[in-house]
């Protein structure tokens, strides 16, 4: 089974030489960390920069420099900040390779729910709707099942949606689930130390070609 | 030239408020928002507010300081989860709420200042978002793809914050305070902008202007931003 | 009966102090030598530019930097430079005040044709059409009659439209027809020196109240 | 990081060309066009080409130099009233042509750029442009109008000119040279730039940048520029 850096690392080998991405909240911001030796990476933040730098030394905070999750940042050497509007329209026109995110459900159509429970207090999508629809290829980086015990990757999703069919491939802590296109079935790529094909079975719903 | 200065916030928002307009309020969060004209609303009263904007502020700063007096009827943002007292007023049933994707609402945003009254995206398709939407394949480059229509949007007054400005209204706004602030300059039937400093004509690089002229009726310098910061987040210095 | 250059300056007296214009190619552009004492207005060129500059003296020319007729133009201290895609977005979305165009045909419902003559090698409508669609105020500046001698101001256009219904005021060398909205009828607003109502109605097919 | 450096055009275009491909190419008039690529696909002789631009050069020069060597098929334009042997070839049946209103064109490779498959303008209700074309009607503040429906458009490889660029390929352009250059870089499967100088990494102030890197695959420097102008306007001196 990997740890939560692990995972993270584990989807961090996802990213290519060149490759412009956008992280989500959360456990897709710990990517960040593991980008590997020699591959160079652009991170997108969807509120108007390419280019994100780690956070500032203490003291150096800027409150007109921010990421998407209204973290304080740092700008590189190839920073250019931009509008919402040119920002999505990057996204949506399909110009960001990656989006690694997090996810309450995802089905084995690849559908998925990310942004609201029915009945509780809904925060809104915010700019998931928008990466999910744009991104060329979306990776979701969650735990394999809920607090219940219930698995999230299901034959499908019970929550709204936030995309339908969107995803590629799904990073849980016990293995890597993924497909070639969109449209096509989830197959077993990896499984997490410890882990065998019965266990991974067992406590998944949607259905994956091992 | 027509005057574009005026002395501050109040001033500025003379004679354009009204029950039960429509207000666009630039930033995203709590970077890059019109501190001085948000206040300057909460004190003039105007009531039953449909704002735009991505966030909703946090309780007591921003726009949360509307949302305090009761006078926003409803918002249409992408984005609300910092403020305790919208949720409160959302789930009584006081506030209506209209969510949109960011990049929807940015888009338009955009449209409704370009004479734009729809377009197409893929955004949302097969979600909530899409019910009661106009649907309309089109051939793309990897097969027929469905999109839904968005209508685009304008306001009676857009509230924007810039970093500097030129007696003639050209903007230049700063890092990632830009986001929503210079598609909402062209989408207000008037636009009022409040700017940390008020450069000489002339001294902006015609190439580097972000707004031109043409889209601002009113400014003022604002004093003293609070600028707050919601999350602060540093690293530590290596050890040397 | 009033000269071109007393007719660009009859256009001249539209502009009002703090107006965005737009001025066409041909007799249009030497409106903007007649701009009145006291009024200041700011010409866009569709091309990208808001602020347009005199031509620059023999030897300071910069062939980056032209009007949408091509022509070496200079910047002023107001001069801001954007997209062809922004400055069309300013002209659609109703931003520019007034502009100020030549015509081949204009009808009485407010049509306008300035952009093709069917036979003929047509050279395309450049931004016309975007500008009789989405600034506030169109002026036609015309000559009265064709070369044979026929109405310009007609019942119906007989050439392929460029707006419809899109024209606010004509200014010809006989005379001023305008309206107070579109969908209004044109009504006369002045006579040249010279030219009295009988003149004007036997050289002009369209209507106008007088 | 990923190279998109190349010593010249030709090196920059190689592996991309295709007989029949559909190219868009930057500029307003002979203002900032990509004068070094336009050449070299002159060069490679790739023909059957739909070629995207504003306008199409004048003879023997820009676009030009393609309509002599007939390698342009059709022209996606807004004007070409420049160029006698553009208007002999069209006469002659041998070019195909379609005119979109200059502010159309430039939305629409906006759109395909952005993701937008379709959006409704005013600009053209009522004229050829509309014939064949879906008509909406859209509420405004000035009672129901009536729109038509334009599509987004997209290149297989958008040739574009900009001033600077860095090594990451984002790109600052100059003056009215900009025109349809940073849309067009948005719009292109594989997006090739000249450039008139390469700064290093880190000079640009990111504030100032108009095409970020993102957009560009391929950037090369140009030598010698041309620029010629069509229509040299000066005026006199007032006597002292």
């Amino acid at each position: 089974m990997w740890t939560r850096d692990q995972q993270a690392a584990r989807a961090a080998k996802e990213l290519q030489d060149g490759f412009y991405v956008n992280l989500g909240i959360g456990m897709p911001t710990l990517v960040a960390n593991f980008i590997p030796e020699g591959v160079d990476v652009t991170l997108q933040s969807e509120n108007g920069m390419l280019g994100m730098g780690p956070f500032p030394f203490a003291g150096e905070e800027d409150p007109d420099l921010i990421n998407a999750g209204k973290q304080t940042i740092t700008e590189l050497d190839r920073t250019s900040y931009f509008s919402s509007t040119d920002s999505f329209a990057m996204i949506r026109g399909g110009h960001i390779d990656l989006s690694i995110l997090g996810a309450m459900e995802v089905a084995d159509n690849g559908d998925i729910a990310n942004w609201m429970i029915p009945g509780k207090m809904v925060k809104g999508m915010g700019g998931a709707m928008d990466l999910v629809a744009g991104v060329k290829k979306i990776i979701v980086l969650m735990e394999h099942n809920a607090k219940d015990g219930s698995a999230k990757f299901k034959t499908a999703c019970t929550l709204p949606l936030t995309g339908k069919g969107v995803v590629d491939m799904v990073i849980s802590e016990l293995a890597v689930l993924a497909r070639p296109a969109k449209g096509a079935p989830f197959r077993l790529i990896e499984l997490a130390p410890g882990i065998d094909l019965d266990m991974l079975k067992g406590r998944t719903e949607g259905h994956f070609e091992a | 030239m027509a005057n574009k200065l005026y002395p501050d916030a109040k001033a500025a928002l003379d004679g354009l408020l009204f029950d039960g307009m429509t207000i666009m309020s630039g930033g995203f969060g709590l970077c890059g928002i019109p501190e001085k004209l948000i206040a300057a609303l909460r004190d003039a009263g105007v009531k039953d507010l449909t704002v735009i904007s991505n966030n909703a502020g946090v309780d007591g700063f921003g726009l949360g300081q509307l949302l305090e007096t009761r006078q926003i009827a409803k918002m249409i943002s992408s984005y609300v989860g910092e403020n305790k007292e919208f949720e409160r007023q959302y789930l009584a049933g006081e506030l209506q709420l209209e969510f949109n994707p960011q990049g929807t609402l940015a888009e338009r945003i955009r449209a409704g200042g370009a004479g734009i009254p729809g377009f197409y995206t893929k955004t949302g398709v097969g979600t909530l978002v899409a019910e009661g939407k106009e649907h309309k394949d089109f051939a793309t480059a990897s097969g027929t793809e469905t999109y839904i229509l968005e209508t685009g949007l304008v306001a009676d007054v857009s509230i924007v914050k810039a970093w500097k400005a030129d007696p003639y209204g050209n903007l230049i706004f700063r890092k990632t305070s830009r986001n929503f602030n210079p598609m909402m300059a062209t989408a207000g039937k008037v636009t009022v902008v409040e700017v940390e400093e008020l450069v000489p004509a002339g001294t902006f690089d015609p190439d580097h202007i972000h707004t031109p002229g043409v889209f601002v009726q009113r400014l003022f310098v604002g004093r003293d931003y609070e600028k707050r910061i919601e999350q602060r987040t540093v690293r530590q210095r290596e050890p040397a």
